[in-house]
């Protein structure tokens, strides 16, 4: 019955994970605010614990605790739909993500990633683009116009830079002649930095592009349009408040994480470190497990410090500046990417 | 182990009830939908009998399928935003002349 | 073909020259150098025909010179056409006339025409004409002889429309051309019937079959004839088809003295006498051609009785001379009738440059009751009409004299019946001196009876002309009939004159030249001595007179009985029953059909996409199931995926 | 080809011919609509296709039997549908007639066409394209898909550029032509069920040889004689021809009617069903004699130029089908001599008609009068076309007339053919009176309204070869009628002597002493 | 494992199906639909043809289905009106659904060789989809992409306001 032994592990991982994400979220929410606050001269959240580190978990029991109100004119089925789909996308994505070495794999299971899939790329840009329902559902179903402006803003984002994104992906996936995560991740394993697809695949246009694609994805500044406060109150979320509010807001760093950590398989060398094989397998397993997942994490930090840098310093776009930048220049640029990448493997070969 | 046939009886009820659609729905946009359930239903019995015959092809033809959609659903979109524009409804039976 | 070069196409190509030079640049040429070339042409063509009269009379060729050679024209299956030209006595002598006379009103028109605005137009249609005339002449078969025929009505119609913003004249030019149609459908009718029974058009050749066959005549032969014969009574304006001449005097006035009374009108004539040999074998025909004749003269005669304008008059006249000529072919004295061709061509010609000239010299005026008087003001057209006036009349020695004369002692020999045309023909004389000599006196005698009219000599442009023709009316008969008809004979045949019951031939010249003096007396008195006298006689007469200043209503009765009746049958029963009851009521019958099955059918096609998409599921269904159901129940066959692989 | 050298390009020539509009037409339709481009494209294009049409009579071997340029190529194998294309005598000079009156009709349409010129153009060019295609198809399909092509962008071009009731007239004209063209193609497809081929050449031996059932086969003779008859028109089929005169632009009205169905005649029905044509010759010689006298009586009461020319040509085309069906030599090669005039005339008409429509924007024959003092080289030309078509002798009309007429006089019915002479006159009466009252007279209150101007240089370079060609037409017809006449002599049709006249008794005249007069 | 995952999916495939029927609300048609298709998407998986799921997912759910919902709330369909409907839709409609339905359930339940299919077996590889699909198909892909251009062009011109008379201008 070994099925079931895989369930039972699945199990396991899923709720480890998802745990660790969502906390990861909290303090990423924790995260932000300091850094910004730094960026603005200011402190950020620093009262509640040391350094302000209990500060996600009172946010979290006050967001929890607070008055769950469902406006009367909302559609009250989607409504409530919306967060959930949200956020249930966000997490999902994680599944495929490798965060460690899978040759850690005790009695034939890999522990650092949860599904090994063939085509979980694709299943990353899948899930990613379920995501946007969402957001168009809890606009429209708010019946409210901020709302509705900021789902439609959003859904026809969403839709141009998941092209580009794609698209941006192509180069890598050609180099690496899989979809499989993993795979890419030990296609970059040999030389360390020198053979992250970034620099020893040439492919930094690509993550140029990817890295402005994933932040319109993710609705984050200079793209977080949708959720433009001084255009639209607050965008789609504008009738939700509370556990809803949090859902969503969850949702959003899940989403940030998730991207990140694409970000870091697919141009980063995932989990594999920059030093390549100058630092060999140490005796110690227990250190050969953790090393890799330390290199994982410093590296989707970096993204995430990127994401709030990023957030902190540029203003916003121009919503038809938004839709050129991704359809005129990020487009045919990525496509430029491909052509010139297929060039390059075809001289290669 | 499920025989094959159940999924091609899936991929019929799928297109049948396409039909249907097409036929009770008055909402133009929900008629639409009915066309790709049952262009749905029909890439389920490709896929099917791509597995039967252990055929790439098959599968192929659906990718092509889905390309096809795709591009329907960008013009038909496109043709009702126009016919709403034009006639501010989007209920069949009130769209019966090939006039805007 | 190695005799002397006749340069026989050249005779008509130097018109044509002139045609083409003068139709593309004449509005771009300099007046005089149109001139130079309008008469350079025909004077060319007239030297050519000289030059080929000389080689004749000088036995350096003999007649007739049948070119050979020629470039064909249309050879299809057993029709062969070429452009094969004849020259012989008959086509010489007209080639003479045509391009003698021809280049005489070239020379009148440079002064008459010398302030028209379409100077140059002129010139090149009057080219035209001569180039059409002379293929007629020279034509070796029938159809060339048909290019000239319609070429000249051609330059005809041109001609006579050539003031074409007067309505009049563009109606008359159109006239003339339709009715001319009538006498080419004859002319056409009686080609097709030459070419069943020959199988040729060339006139040599017909001739020598007939004359080969002297058992044939009548029978087809009188069709033909006939035919032929409708073709020339509209050509040369015979009854019934007379009736665009008088019309055709709207033309400038020299042309009517060249197409409309010296050459043209003459071409009947000498299409008969160029097909003479058919119809010396119907003596039908020729009873037809000499009866029209006969009447034609006189008829004509008695309409220009009264007519008040001069060209009117001279018109009339022409028809009726143009009578003479046939009666003379019907009595099968060709040579007498293409005598009297060349003497009418001459003083006709003459009369119709005089009264131009009077017309010029008072600004225009044609009515000749506001005449009167212009003996003095225009001494040389006076001179020189009176001439042509005792020419016409038969005045002794002078022209006519001679031709007329020959043409009535044929017809007294030909029996009783010649006898009556004989008759006719004299009182026609009588009259013609009459109407002749009344038009002479009322426009040159007497007071002139419209002051405002300055009278004027016309230049010597004009002037020239007219004495050179009347030179030509005074001589042009003294060759006198018997050397004439010597001369045509090989061209026309010899036809035995017998004597006429013992009654002398001067005898004829006796009683002919006091018809013509009766006439003259009459019109002395009624037109000089008593000039108060013809309006009594018309108002005691009024019937008749009546009668005749409406030309016998034979316009009003073409009208009423062909034309009329021809436009209402098509606009009433062609154009509203047939077409649009008819055939428009089938059609809409049927599309009414069509549009009710559609209309039904249409309820079917409500435009609402459900019930299509019911129709489509329904017509997929029963598909599905007859396939399925029956065609795989019945032959039991069992749906087997195997083996597709 | 029997041992003759085929030089390189003779091999694909009626090809390129077919080509060269299209290609025109494609590109017209892909560059946009600006100023004159596409008429530039359309005359250079149809200039290149005359040029081409051109190589046709400088190369063709008059006398030799069967097509020249012949090509075939397999193109669908079941139903066997060849590419097969050739001329012979019979089509020759009708494809460089096309040729010629492209050109014409470009240049017909230069001012004329102002709005949408693009659709006009392309839609042009593929007509012409259909033309050429229907005069060198060779096999029946082929043709029958060029006719109906022929047809369509007639119909779209009369509808767009209609004068007044455009849709009206091609619906009428779509109608009239299309619905004949079923059973046409029904009795193509029997003939191909029967035998097996749409080739010419094969079929004509299969009907000939007799294996086919005589009554089926009068009925797809009659099938085929319906769709040409309609295209001509005959009477009484030509309901449709005076509005799509009245409708149709300059350059199409100048095609619209004659020659493709006077072709088909010749090709697909005379050459095809010899036995056939004979049964129904007396009925067509009727009808074509009574369309003679008919068209001319109508024409002479119309009150509008177009209508009336309309009637007119319904005559002259009946005449020329009476040169078809009297089944004589020198009949066939009048009728097609007198097709190719046809087109000379008509193209050199409509373009008058068009100026004189494009300057006063009246077709109403009262409103005229005196214009030839205000256009006078309109005018020149006007009666010089007009006394073309009247039939005046030394100009082309005459010659095709005088053929026609003549060997119907002696080879078929004296009868029918002194009526149908009858038309000589009729036709100088309603064509004169037609220049009379628009030419001549004192300048009407329209003529003096509108200062128009005379010709243009595309009026000029049109008009002037045209009136040149008509002259040359004219006087050396044997330029034309030897290649005409030699392929003529190669249909299998009996020449019918005299002793075996088409009986027709009404009109029968006869004449006691003819036949030995004739021996 | 297999029979229940395709009777869960299966399931919730018809039950979408039924849905996308029975609601009256386009949206909530739309919203079934994309179950529909992701259900279909996790049956792609178990026939073995995993780039097409993930194709089914992005391509369906993710793009066109958005796009149809993004429709729907741009022209802000609200229910369906009740109009005066074709009786014969229904009438001629429905038996000629349920003779088809009929027919092709026979057909499929009489038919012999069929096979059947278990959990991982006969997964077809992206490489070896690919292979096919850019060595023998490379020119109908080719085509697709060029009708894809079409379309959007199409898309473009069609959704754009007034239909290009005021754009016209520049």
């Amino acid at each position: 019955m070994t099925i079931w032994w895989f369930v039972l592990w699945s199990i396991l991982k899923v709720l480890v994970v998802t745990v660790v994400l969502l906390t990861a979220v909290a303090y990423t929410v924790l995260l932000e605010r300091k850094v910004v606050g730094r960026i603005q001269n200011r402190w950020g959240p620093s009262r509640v614990g040391p350094f302000g580190l209990l500060q996600p978990l009172v946010d979290g029991a006050k967001l929890f605790l607070k008055e769950d109100i469902v406006p009367t004119s909302v559609y009250k089925p989607l409504y409530l739909l919306a967060p959930v789909l949200a956020l249930g996308c966000a997490l999902i994505s994680i599944a495929v993500v490798p965060f460690g070495n899978p040759e850690v794999a005790p009695q034939g299971f890999r522990i650092f990633q949860i599904s090994d899939v063939n085509i979980g790329l694709l299943v990353v840009l899948g899930i990613t683009s379920i995501g946007v329902y969402g957001i168009a559902l809890a606009g429209w179903s708010s019946n409210n116009k901020y709302s509705l402006m900021g789902s439609l803003r959003s859904s026809a984002q969403l839709i141009s830079y998941e092209l580009a994104l794609g698209l941006s992906l192509v180069g890598v996936v050609m180099l690496a002649g899989s979809l499989n995560l993993r795979v890419i991740v030990e296609s970059q394993a040999a030389h360390g930095l020198l053979s992250w697809n970034i620099f020893g695949g040439f492919q930094f246009v690509a993550f140029f592009i990817y890295l402005m694609a994933a932040y319109a994805e993710t609705n984050r500044a200079p793209f977080d349009l949708p959720e433009a406060e001084s255009e639209l109150t607050a965008g789609y979320h504008t009738e939700y408040s509370s556990m809803k509010f949090a859902t969503f807001f969850m949702a959003e760093y899940a989403n940030m994480i998730t991207v990140s950590c694409v970000a870091t398989l697919m141009f980063f060398g995932g989990w594999t470190s920059p030093l390549g094989n100058l630092i060999g397998p140490f005796q110690n397993q227990i250190i050969n497990a953790i090393l890799p997942i330390f290199w994982f994490v410093l590296k989707v930090f970096f993204f995430l410090f990127l994401y709030i840098w990023v957030r902190g310093t540029l203003p916003r776009f121009r919503y038809d500046q938004l839709m050129n930048f991704g359809w005129r220049y990020l487009l045919p640029l990525a496509i430029l990417n491909i052509v010139g990448t297929s060039l390059w493997l075809a001289l290669k070969q | 182990m499920i025989p094959l046939s159940w999924y091609l009886l899936l991929s019929a009820t799928l297109f049948c009830l396409g039909i249907v659609g097409f036929l009770v729905r008055r909402n133009l946009i929900t008629i639409f939908m009915s066309i790709e359930l049952m262009l749905n239903g029909v890439n389920l019995s490709f896929v099917t009998f791509a597995h039967q015959w252990h055929l790439v092809k098959g599968q192929i033809f659906v990718f092509f399928v889905m390309v096809v959609a795709a591009a329907e659903a960008a013009v038909g979109l496109a043709i009702i935003i126009a016919i709403f524009r034009a006639r501010a409804t989007l209920a069949v039976d009130r769209i019966d002349l090939m006039k805007l | 073909m190695n005799g002397p070069l006749l340069f026989l196409p050249l005779i008509p190509l130097l018109p044509f020259a002139g045609f083409l030079l003068n139709g593309l640049f004449g509005s771009r040429l300099p007046k005089a150098l149109v001139t130079l070339i309008a008469l350079l042409a025909p004077l060319g063509s007239l030297a050519i025909v000289a030059h080929d009269a000389y080689l004749f009379w000088s036995g350096a060729i003999t007649f007739p010179v049948i070119e050979q050679g020629a470039p064909t024209w249309i050879s299809v299956g057993t029709l062969h056409v070429d452009f094969g030209f004849v020259l012989d006595q008959l086509s010489l002598t007209m080639l003479l006339i045509i391009t003698g006379v021809g280049f005489l009103i070239h020379i009148y028109s440079a002064g008459y025409m010398a302030h028209e605005k379409g100077y140059w137009r002129y010139f090149a249609y009057l080219n035209l004409f001569l180039f059409f005339m002379i293929v007629l002449v020279l034509a070796g078969n029938a159809l060339l002889m048909f290019v000239g025929w319609e070429g000249v009505g051609l330059a005809s119609y041109l001609l006579i429309g050539f003031w074409f913003q007067k309505t009049s004249a563009a109606d008359a030019g159109k006239k003339a051309f339709v009715v001319n149609r009538i006498g080419d459908f004859g002319f056409l009718i009686g080609m097709f019937l030459l070419l069943a029974n020959f199988g040729t058009l060339t006139f040599s050749e017909i001739a020598t079959k007939i004359g080969e066959n002297p058992g044939w005549t009548g029978g087809v032969l009188t069709c033909i004839a006939i035919c032929l014969f409708v073709g020339a009574a509209g050509k040369s304006a015979q009854i019934p088809l007379y009736v665009w001449l008088p019309d055709a005097m709207e033309g400038p006035t020299p042309v009517s003295a060249l197409i409309h009374a010296a050459t043209m009108v003459t071409a009947g004539v000498y299409m008969i006498a160029r097909s003479h040999a058919i119809f010396d074998r119907s003596p039908v025909a020729l009873s037809v051609v000499a009866i029209i004749g006969a009447a034609t003269a006189l008829f004509a005669a008695t309409m220009g009785l009264v007519q008040t304008d001069i060209k009117r008059v001279l018109a009339y006249s022409t028809i009726s001379q143009l009578g003479y000529m046939f009666l003379g072919c019907g009595v099968m004295a060709y040579s007498a009738g293409v005598f009297h061709l060349m003497t009418h061509a001459f003083f006709k010609a003459l009369l119709f440059l005089a009264a131009g000239s009077v017309i010029h010299g008072i600004g225009g005026e044609q009515d000749l009751r506001k005449m009167g008087g212009l003996r003095k003001k225009l001494p040389v057209t006076f001179w020189t009409m009176t001439a042509g006036v005792f020419a016409i009349a038969g005045a002794p020695f002078l022209s006519a004299f001679y031709s007329k004369d020959a043409i009535l002692y044929a017809a007294f020999q030909q029996g009783t019946f010649g006898r009556v045309l004989w008759a006719v023909g004299l009182f026609t004389a009588l009259l013609t001196s009459f109407y002749m000599f009344r038009l002479w006196y009322l426009a040159f005698f007497g007071k002139q009876r419209a002051p405002e009219l300055h009278p004027h000599e016309s230049p010597w442009s004009m002037l020239g002309p007219l004495v050179i023709l009347a030179l030509l009316s005074i001589g042009g008969g003294w060759i006198g009939i018997e050397k004439f008809s010597e001369w045509l004979a090989p061209a026309v045949g010899t036809h035995a004159v017998e004597a006429a019951g013992g009654i002398p031939e001067w005898a004829f010249s006796v009683i002919a030249v006091s018809m013509g003096l009766i006439g003259w007396l009459v019109a002395h008195v009624l037109y000089f001595a008593k000039p108060d006298q013809p309006a009594k006689l018309a108002g005691s007469f009024s019937v008749p007179y009546k009668v005749l200043v409406n030309k016998y209503w034979v316009d009003e009765i073409y009208n009423a009985l062909i034309v009329k009746p021809l436009l209402m049958i098509s606009r009433f029963l062609l154009e509203w029953v047939v077409e649009f009851a008819i055939i428009g009521g089938v059609v809409w019958l049927l599309a009414g059909i069509a549009l009710l099955t559609g209309a039904i059918l249409q309820k079917w096609q409500s435009g609402n996409l459900r019930s299509y998409a019911a129709w489509l599921a329904a017509g997929a269904a029963a598909l599905l199931l007859f396939a399925g159901a029956v065609l795989l129940a019945a032959n039991g066959v069992d749906i087997k995926w195997a083996g597709w692989k | 080809m029997g041992g003759v050298e085929m030089n390189a390009i003779d091999s694909y020539i009626l090809t390129l011919i077919l080509l060269v509009p299209l290609a025109g037409a494609l590109l017209i339709a892909l560059l946009p609509d600006r100023g004159k481009l596409s008429a530039w494209i359309a005359l250079l294009t149809v200039l290149a296709s005359f040029g081409l049409t051109l190589h046709l009579p400088a190369h063709f071997l008059a006398g030799q039997p069967g097509f020249q340029f012949e090509v075939t190529q397999p193109w669908i194998s079941n139903p066997a549908i060849n590419y097969h294309v050739g001329i012979d005598g019979l089509s020759l000079w009708l494809v460089v007639l096309t040729g010629l009156l492209a050109p014409v009709g470009v240049l017909a349409s230069w001012n004329v066409i102002q709005t949408r010129s693009k659709v006009f153009y392309a839609l042009f060019l593929v007509q012409q394209t259909a033309m050429f295609g229907v005069f060198v198809a060779l096999d029946l399909m082929l043709y029958y898909g060029f006719w109906e092509l022929s047809l369509v962008p007639m119909a779209i071009l009369i509808a767009m550029y209609g004068r007044k009731e455009g849709p009206k007239a091609a619906t009428k004209f779509f109608l009239f032509t299309f619905i004949p063209s079923a059973p046409l193609l029904v009795a193509i497809l029997w003939l191909y069920a029967k035998t097996g081929t749409f080739n010419f050449t094969e079929l004509q031996s299969a009907i000939a040889g007799g294996a086919l059932p005589a009554g089926a086969l009068f009925w797809v003779a009659l099938a085929f004689l319906f769709a040409f008859a309609v295209k001509v028109p005959i009477f009484p089929l030509h309901g449709w021809l005076a509005d799509a005169f009245s409708e149709a632009p300059v350059a199409l009205a100048m095609v619209i009617a004659g020659k493709l169905g006077l072709y088909s005649m010749l090709r697909f029905h005379v050459a095809l069903f010899p036995e056939q044509v004979k049964c129904v010759a007396p009925v067509l010689i009727a009808l074509t004699v009574i369309g003679i006298l008919y068209g001319a009586c109508l024409a002479l009461v119309q009150r509008d130029f177009w209508r009336l020319i309309a009637f007119g040509t319904v005559g002259h085309f009946s005449l020329t089908t009476l040169g078809i069906y009297g089944l004589t030599l020198t009949g066939r090669t009048g009728a097609v001599y007198q097709t190719l005039n046809q087109g000379v005339m008509e193209g050199a008409l409509f373009v008058l008609l068009g100026v004189i429509y494009s300057r006063y924007e009246s077709s109403q024959i009262a409103a005229f009068g005196g214009v030839a003092a205000k256009l006078p080289r309109t005018a020149v030309f006007f009666v010089i076309t007009s006394l073309a078509m009247v039939g005046l002798p030394m100009l082309n009309g005459f010659v095709g007339e005088f053929l026609i007429l003549s060997s119907t006089f002696i080879g078929v019915s004296q009868g029918w053919a002194t009526a149908a002479t009858v038309s000589v006159i009729l036709g100088a009466a309603y064509t004169l009176w037609l220049v009379q009252r628009v030419f001549y007279g004192p300048e009407s209150a329209l003529a003096t309204e509108k200062p128009a101007a005379d010709l243009r240089w595309n009026e000029w370079i049109v008009l002037a070869p045209l009136a040149l060609l008509m002259l040359m037409m004219g006087l050396a017809p044997g330029l034309w009628l030897p290649t005409i006449e030699s392929s003529m002599k190669l249909a299998p049709i009996q020449q019918t002597s005299s002793s075996q006249r088409i009986l027709l008794p009404p009109l029968a005249v006869t004449f006691h002493d003819s036949k030995e007069a004739a021996r | 494992m297999h029979l229940i995952l395709f009777i869960v999916f299966a399931g919730l495939c018809l039950a979408g199906a039924l849905n996308l029927l029975l609601q009256k609300h386009p949206i909530n048609s739309a919203l079934s639909l994309v179950v529909v298709m992701t259900s279909l998407a996790v049956l792609y998986l178990l026939l073995g043809a995993e780039f097409l799921a993930a194709a089914q997912i992005i391509v369906y759910a993710g793009a066109i289905m958005v796009l149809f919902t993004f429709v729907i709330m741009l022209l802000n369909a609200g229910r369906e009106e009740r109009t005066l409907g074709s009786k014969a839709a229904v009438a001629l409609g429905f038996p000629a659904v349920a003779a088809i339905l009929a027919v092709i359930a026979t057909v499929i339940l009489k038919a012999q060789d069929l096979g059947s299919v278990s959990l991982s077996d006969g997964i077809t590889s992206t490489e070896e989809l690919s292979r096919v699909l850019f060595h023998e198909l490379l020119l109908p892909f080719e085509v697709t992409s060029v009708l894809i251009l079409i379309a959007i062009l199409g898309a473009v011109s069609l959704a754009r306001k007034g239909h290009g008379d005021q754009e016209a201008g520049k």
